[in-house]
């Protein structure tokens, strides 16, 4: 009857990790209910974004979720986050790297714990590549000469239009979406679209016709391109798929600097927590200390995923045995920015990309094509 | 008990005749070289049916392309299928790895056993109310009755895309009575919006049967509610099993409202088939999702197969033509 | 004396048992009672709440459930009606309704009709299969053709077109042998232009929706006209035999107009299932590119879910209510489903 | 088994716009076959269906067995009815067809009620179609049936609503007998509705004809074919037609001459014949009916009448001969009388063959004097 | 406009299980009314489906106006076909049902074609209906609608697939009149099947009798009638039936003697009768052949019968009298006979009326000796 009605008990964590990670978690999991009376369910909802969407105001939601930091800003102006300072008992400062720490905070308050960074990065498959390029012309002239698509051959994977991938080289000339501090929107710069030319020029004209992650993936994973740009999830993929992906630092560019977006994990600590009983709450906030601290699962994350730890005690000693390809990653991560988390934000994405989008397809050019996208992100922000 | 293997045995018998069409395929076209080599037919005659039927059968082919393509996918485990070898992975390497994981390692039986609660509320409800209603509307004069009929058949097929527009407010009804999260209730919501479509079709199959047997039933003797019981529901029944269907279909394969209502441990196999698209990263694992949606699928597209002489029956708007 | 015998013929459907209207109908009033009530309760709040809702300045999910939003009147639907997007939305959902009709209508009855012929042997088996696509699950047709238009080279689509681009250069390649004087080059019209980006171009996206809405439709579309034609009497072709007609003519005259109220019949309830599509711009993308293609629901849904108005988004949906049950209404007066109302 | 009183009933549709049934009054005999006929829409199966109880009477009363039923629900009428279309229960077999009625009206034992199914399907020969359904039946089969269903339940009343009227003539004539065996066997009441002119004349004890809804006589068949009580029921009554001719009444001295209208035509009555109908003849406009049987050929000029033959149709047993006369003018002869297209003849009959009907009311003038006719009681 | 000529026609259905028609033969003249019966299932219908080419022959060939039409599509042969349930195009109003075939098979301008629909239309006295649609039509009104269809196009050859069967019987008789007198003034060759005897005897110039398939008789209505090639024909026309008595042949010194098998009789044949008949009474069993009208009462003892009365049938021209004879046997008398059932009676017959038939094949022994049958022509 209970499953009928559903009623459900207990602390909650909402997941939306893969099939790969998700027996890691489950591990750690496990381990952290041994023995506590009050144990952490987990779940993972289809559409995490839309269902906490509903389910937080109408106090149906988890106490906590992980994703990454990006939703601070617009769920701290919905109320659907918690602030937790004062009930945090490890020494923040001391445990997480700055950036990290200041990604879950918004106006002084602490509304969840990190517990990994990530970005995108080149990846290589050394049968056709022996040494990642240094810069992006070098990685050119070795794209230029693997594609041949009449031969289902091209010089790189990459989903095409997807901001974040991309913003390596939007961001690469000085350019960058948003101000945080005047709110304006920066996409008209020359800077930002000197960035989408770059593209044009020497990244687009690589990748297969169909600019969707699923199109581009296979690409690579069957061995039918040197490069791809992807983040640390996929890497497990490609290595099952028979591709040796080996990870590179992302080439330089001339004249500018490749500055991709960084995004921080979190747990969030949810506006379920407001009315959540004592023990709901003790569960949560010790899930987070314990989990971001935890060595077994800052290993797992970093072995398995390629995830940057940003616990402190991980990222100063080389010696931590975290393999090759996060030490890669954290190279590019250092070169990046993180993720914008003002609410407004929020309103960029899809008309950035749909923007984009005309570009790849040749229907724009880039000015006209960021000019039309800002003005569709300004009437949406009225 | 003799009742139950009399229809276990009219069943079987029922399968065994859609199943045995090559027997009597074969049987057929020994026939029909016999009538050509007697003369009896001619040979461009026997090539117009050749034709014709190659023809449509090449037609389906073109029209169930995607259902193969999937059927296909679902059995390539390990060579994805926006493979670069081509749309159809080397046969030899076809194996059931994707359906052992869907049977055995995803959520698919618990997902479905909830499928399956919320199908039998859907069916019971709807079935409960529709079938009184259709006999009403088909056969009783009340007050109201045109304004019903008329409400019905405007709301005939505004169900689904309703259940839309209202998402939120329905979210909100559910969760202020705290119904949300439901399996029931998702089932009776189901119903309830089933209703129109199936009580009009019901009603316009009930139409156009005849009055006479009715009377001749009231003349032997029959009360009223043995009327309905002897008479009218014997004679819907391929009416009532296509609505059946139809009541079936609405619940088992609905997924933007369960999605709302419902939280991870109540999904139904919609939406676990929808969390495999959307949920977990960026990619589409298509093996997987076409191995479940084929087992998510295939029990309706078995009765639809079966049922076909019913469904054609019972969408049969006799009364409606000229 | 004709409209009495008509009112004979059409009477005849309205025979009421006996002693039927002294009980004043109260034993036909319980009877629907319940499935009406059931029906109201589900669908009544909710229209009711969206129309509230659609008056008030609500913006994300907690405005709405927690009760903050306050009344502003009709700013909505004012903001609504100077929206560019909703009039995109508005026309291309009317053109996707009247583009995915036409074809389905047209398809169906091919189908329909091949599929009764007399020179089909195993039309039952055929039959029996084109239906099953009914009992799929609409998400899972819908993801199945968003990976059939991938605008991967080798999207199954694509393929397709790359086949035939080598048959078009192999026949082209064959005549350019055969004349050796000249050199003929495959004409560039006749080649696809590949990888065709199916779902980046605004006409090819509206395209790749359609096929699939026709995908969703056809089999119910088929059911009725099979029985439609099986209805139409054997008696009627034979005499329009007779009377010097072929095969086009015997259509056009006997069977179209056989089949026609059933066809209308199923092409309202299909074309207001259209209206209604959500799904299908919703996995493909998003409505896109940029928009153009964003499906009535799906921008009201869009503008709810994703872009935080709800306010708003209820105005989209109430208006959208608002024209299919104008729709409805129009095609039960107009395509007299008001007399399979009154007489069945 | 059961007298049925039908009194002054009246039944309206379309609030009161159509009149089927108008001021019917008619007893029926416990134990006898009353057939009725009329035109089309007459209101014959109306009045049946409110014999059953499935229509309810505007007004008057319907008494069965001396009980009064106006009220009563159909279910509780222990009559049986035979629909034209025969109605049986597609989804049940012949068995459960007729067991139905047993079931719904007895509270017979499962095995008493085998019992007298199987014993009226033996009776009806259709023993061996119990376990068959409807629609695997010949029509004849069907009819057999849906008499079967009826009989079973020996019910106090019969209805049958033109009950052969979809089978072939070979079949007809066959269930006409066994319907008429049966109901001699069982003596159970029937009314009969037809509107095949043998079967109404062959079949029923007594006639009823209706015309608009209303009674126009009852009788026996014979009476009623040599004595119609008007116009409508003598060119109703019999095949080929009565013929009818206008006449002029035409008193000279003594005797009465009935003139043609429209044809040369002069017929002299006998003075007995006039004594005998003294008072009747008082208009002096009338309409003359003889029935094509009842037409003689003579040499003799004098009560006779000349006419053109337009077409003779064999039959075989007889020939029909068409007449240039009033329309339509029949004469059956002979086969052996073949006259060609285009020849004259004369023609004559006997006195005592004629009826005289009034032009206004139609009613035969001559009529009663022969035999009273049984008319409705009330 | 044409004569018919159907040459060893044959149909088999089903893979050659079912033989719907076997080997037929017939030529029908120009302008000629032929009407074919046959009990139900004998072939009427495939028949007239060839000749109109809806259903492919097996074997044997048609040929219309002298030529063959075998292969040719019935969109190109130049008939009209008056289907049974009259298959008018219920979509279209009735100027446009009767316009389409013009509109298909001849190159009409409209303006003509509507000249010619109306022409028609008043000729059928429908003029008033053309803008009606089918289903507010009566049942008359429809028969006359699918008549003119057939008759505006004024094709070769007429079609009749008893196109009366679902009219009552005052209709029909009307009917049958117009259709008769419409043939007449166009003088277009006719094909008219039915299944009423009435029919089939007044309205062809000749008639044929199918059964099981094969041809019985072909010949003019009234010779068929008193010459029946065989008992089937025998039995078949006429109404009542003819009655059969199964005789043994006596040869007594001079005369011969019929006596029957089961009934006490003894019948003695003229000299004249036997020497004109020498040799044909060669077997010595056959079925005795008397029709209804030919059965006489006699005081006589000599050459007669004695038997029941078991019902008198009183149809009002006429009294049937069915007596307890060979299982069925009617005799039609006047109906001022009405003896009570019980009654014993004593018939006779005239030597000329009767029929011997072989009980082996069925022939008519005495038959061809009268007036040689036309035969179907090869
Ligand atoms: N349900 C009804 N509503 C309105 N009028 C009706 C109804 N039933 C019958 N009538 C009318 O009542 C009259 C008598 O009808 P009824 O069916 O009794 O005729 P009938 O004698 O049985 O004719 P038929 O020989 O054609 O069966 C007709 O004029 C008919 O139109
Ligand atoms: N399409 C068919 N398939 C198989 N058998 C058929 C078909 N059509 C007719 N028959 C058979 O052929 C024989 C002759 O049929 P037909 O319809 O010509 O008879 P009919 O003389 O017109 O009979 P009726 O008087 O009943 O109309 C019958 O035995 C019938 O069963
Ligand atoms: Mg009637
Ligand atoms: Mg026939």
């Amino acid at each position: 009857l209970d499953r009928i009605t559903g009623q459900q008990q207990g602390t909650t964590a909402w997941h939306d990790f893969t099939e790969a990670q998700e027996s890691a978690f489950k591990r750690s999991l496990e381990e952290f209910n041994d023995g506590r009376d009050d144990t952490l369910n987990a779940e993972a909802p289809a559409e995490m974004e839309k269902e906490l969407e509903t389910a937080l105001p109408a106090d149906q939601g988890p106490e906590t979720f992980n994703w990454a930091h990006d939703w601070i800003g617009r769920y701290h102006e919905q109320e659907f986050v918690y602030d937790a300072s004062d009930d945090l008992e490890i020494d923040l400062e001391e445990t997480y790297t700055e950036n990290a720490l200041e990604a879950v905070q918004w106006e002084g308050a602490v509304y969840g714990l990190p517990y990994a960074i990530e970005t995108v990065s080149l990846m290589y498959n050394p049968e056709y590549v022996d040494e990642p390029p240094e810069t992006l012309s070098e990685m050119v002239e070795i794209m230029e000469e693997y594609h041949d698509p009449e031969n289902n051959r091209y010089g790189l994977s990459m989903p095409s239009v997807d901001p974040y991938f991309l913003s390596a080289w939007l961001q690469a000339f000085g350019g960058s979406l948003f101000d945080t501090e005047s709110e304006e929107l920066r996409i008209e710069d020359d800077a930002f679209i000197e960035g989408v030319e770059l593209l044009e020029e020497s990244i687009w004209p690589y990748v297969p016709g169909d600019p969707g992650y699923d199109s581009q993936i296979p690409v690579f994973s069957e061995g039918n391109a040197p490069f791809a740009i992807n983040g640390p999830w996929e890497l497990e993929g490609f290595r099952e798929a028979g591709v040796d992906a080996q990870v590179a630092p992302l080439p330089d560019v001339d004249g500018g600097d490749p500055t991709p977006f960084t995004g921080v994990q979190v747990w969030y600590f949810t506006s379920q927590l407001e009315s959540a009983d004592e023990s709901a709450l003790e569960t949560t906030i010790e899930w987070a200390e314990w989990y971001t601290t935890n060595e077994q699962a800052i290993i797992d994350n970093a072995e398995i995923q390629g995830l940057i730890p940003v616990h402190q005690d991980y990222t100063d000693s080389d010696n931590a045995d975290l393999g090759e390809d996060v030490l890669t990653f954290a190279e590019t991560v250092e070169m990046g920015t993180p993720l914008p988390t003002h609410p407004k934000v929020d309103q960029i994405w899809d008309p950035l990309e749909s923007g984009l989008e005309r570009v790849f397809n040749g229907n724009e050019s880039a000015a006209q094509a960021m000019e039309s996208t800002a003005q569709n992100i300004r009437d949406r922000w009225e | 008990m003799s009742r139950f293997t009399r229809y276990t045995t009219s069943i079987g018998r029922w399968i065994a005749r859609k199943l045995t069409w090559p027997r009597r395929a074969a049987d057929s076209a020994r026939v029909t070289v016999k009538q050509v080599r007697t003369g009896r037919r001619t040979v461009r005659d026997v090539a117009k049916t050749g034709v014709g039927t190659a023809g449509a059968a090449a037609l389906l082919l073109v029209l169930l392309f995607p259902v193969y393509w999937v059927l296909a996918a679902s059995l390539s485990q390990g060579s994805g299928l926006m493979s670069s070898q081509g749309i159809f992975a080397d046969p030899r390497s076809y194996n059931l790895e994707a359906y052992r994981w869907v049977l055995f390692e995803s959520s698919f039986t618990y997902a479905a056993v909830n499928s399956l609660i919320v199908v039998s509320i859907t069916v019971l409800v709807s079935m409960s109310v529709i079938i009184p209603g259709a006999y009403a509307l088909s056969r009783r004069e009340f007050l109201g009755r045109r304004g019903i009929l008329y409400g019905y058949v405007l709301f005939t097929q505004v169900g689904a895309g309703l259940s839309i527009a209202t998402l939120i407010a329905l979210y909100a009804l559910f969760v202020n009575l705290g119904l949300d999260n439901n399996l029931l209730v998702l089932g009776v919501f189901y119903a309830a919006g089933a209703i129109p479509f199936n009580t009009w079709l019901l009603k316009t199959f009930m139409d156009n049967i005849p009055v006479s047997y009715e009377e001749a039933a009231i003349v032997d003797g029959a009360s009223q509610w043995q009327v309905i019981r002897e008479i009218i529901l014997p004679l819907s029944k391929p009416g009532i099993a296509v609505v059946l269907v139809f009541t079936f279909l609405a619940g088992w394969n609905e997924f933007v409202i369960a999605q709302t209502l419902l939280q991870s441990h109540n999904y139904t196999l919609s939406v676990e088939l929808y969390s495999l698209i959307a949920g977990g990263g960026y990619e589409t694992p298509w093996t997987e999702f076409s191995a479940f949606a084929i087992l998510f699928a295939l029990p309706v597209a078995a009765i639809y197969f079966l049922a076909q002489s019913y469904v054609e029956d019972g969408l049969s708007f006799g009364g409606m033509s000229g | 004396m004709s409209s009495s015998l008509r009112n004979r013929v059409v009477g005849h459907g309205r025979e009421r048992l006996p002693f039927d209207v002294d009980s004043v109908g109260l034993a036909g009033l319980l009877l629907v009672a319940p499935g009406a009530v059931l029906f109201l309760s589900f669908m009544l709040f909710p229209i009711a709440f969206l129309i509230y809702l659609s008056f008030t300045d609500a913006t994300h999910a907690g405005t709405v459930l927690g009760g903050e939003a306050s009344i502003i009147g009709l700013e909505n639907y004012a903001q609504l009606f100077t929206d560019p997007q909703f009039w995109q939305s508005f026309g291309v959902t009317w053109l996707f309704l009247a583009v995915s009709l036409a074809i389905k209508v047209v398809l169906a009855t091919g189908i329909a009709m091949i599929l009764t012929h007399a020179r089909v042997l195993g039309k039952r088996y055929m039959r029996a299969l084109v239906i099953v696509p009914m009992g799929f699950p609409a998400i899972f047709v819908i993801t199945v053709w968003e990976g059939m238009f991938s605008g991967a080279r080798y999207g199954p689509l694509n393929q397709f077109a790359g086949t035939y681009n080598s048959i078009v250069s192999g026949f082209v390649g064959v005549l350019d042998s055969l004349l050796f004087f000249v050199t003929v080059s495959a004409p560039e019209l006749l080649l696809a232009d590949l990888p065709i980006q199916w779902l980046s171009g605004r006409w090819s996206a509206f395209a790749a929706y359609t096929i699939t809405e026709v995908w969703l439709a056809y089999p119910f579309m088929v059911i009725i006209i099979v029985s439609a034609l099986q209805d139409v009497p054997m008696d009627l072709h034979d005499a329009a035999k007779v009377d010097g007609a072929g095969y086009v003519h015997r259509f056009f005259n006997v069977t179209l107009p056989a089949i026609k109220r059933p066809v209308l019949f199923a092409s309202i309830l299909t074309a207001a299932t259209s209206f209604q599509q959500f799904l299908i711009p919703f996995i493909f993308n998003g409505g896109g590119p940029s928009r153009q293609n964003e499906l009535l629901i799906l921008y009201g849904y869009r503008e709810a879910i994703e872009l935080h108005e709800y306010a708003f988004a209820s105005a989209i949906m109430v208006t959208a209510i608002a024209f299919i049950g104008m729709f409805m209404w129009l095609a039960v007066k107009k395509g007299n489903l008001a007399e399979g109302i009154d007489s069945a | 088994m059961a007298q049925v009183r039908i009194e002054s009933l009246r039944k309206e549709y379309d609030v009161g716009t159509v009149v089927a049934v108008d001021d019917l009054n008619l007893e029926i005999e416990d134990g006898e076959f009353v057939t009725v006929v009329g035109p089309s829409g007459c209101g014959k199966t109306t009045t049946l269906r409110m014999l059953a109880g499935l229509e309810e009477p505007t007004s008057g009363t319907i008494a069965i067995g001396g009980e009064d039923v106006t009220d009563v629900h159909a279910k509780n009428r222990d009559v049986a009815m035979v629909f034209q279309n025969y109605a049986l229960y597609p989804h049940k077999t012949v068995f459960e067809n007729m067991a139905f009625g047993l079931r719904m009206s007895t509270d017979m034992s499962a095995e008493e009620r085998e019992q007298q199914v199987v014993e009226t399907a033996e009776m009806m020969d259709i023993e061996g179609l119990l376990e068959d359904k409807p629609d695997q039946l010949s029509g004849g089969q069907k009819q057999r049936v849906a008499l079967g269903r009826a009989i079973v339940r020996e019910p106090d009343v019969f209805l049958f609503d033109e009950p052969l009227s979809n089978l072939d003539a070979k079949l007809r004539t066959t269930m006409r007998a066994e319907i008429q065996r049966l109901q001699n066997e069982l003596g159970i009441t029937a009314v009969y509705v037809t509107h095949d002119q043998h079967e109404a004349m062959t079949m029923g004890d007594r006639i009823v004809i209706l015309d608009g809804g209303e009674l126009q006589q009852v009788g026996k068949p014979t009476h009623v074919y040599e004595n119609p009580v008007n116009e409508f029921v003598g060119g109703f009554i019999g095949s080929p037609s009565m013929n009818f001719l206008e006449v002029d009444v035409d008193e000279r001295g003594d005797t009465v001459h009935l003139t043609g209208l429209e044809e040369e035509f002069d017929f002299e009555l006998s003075g007995t014949y006039v004594d005998r109908h003294a008072g009747a003849l008082e208009a002096d406009r009338y309409t003359l009916g003889i029935r094509p049987e009842s037409v003689d050929f003579t040499e003799d000029t004098r009560n006779s009448i000349t006419a053109g033959v337009s077409v003779v149709e064999p039959v075989g047993s007889d020939n029909y001969l068409h007449l240039d006369l009033a329309g339509e003018f029949i004469a059956r002869v002979s086969p052996e009388i073949e006259p060609q297209p285009g020849d004259d003849v004369t023609l004559t009959f006997d006195e005592s063959d004629i009826h005289l009907f009034d032009p206004k009311t139609g009613r035969d003038v001559l009529g009663p004097t022969k035999e009273p006719p049984t008319m409705a009681t009330s």
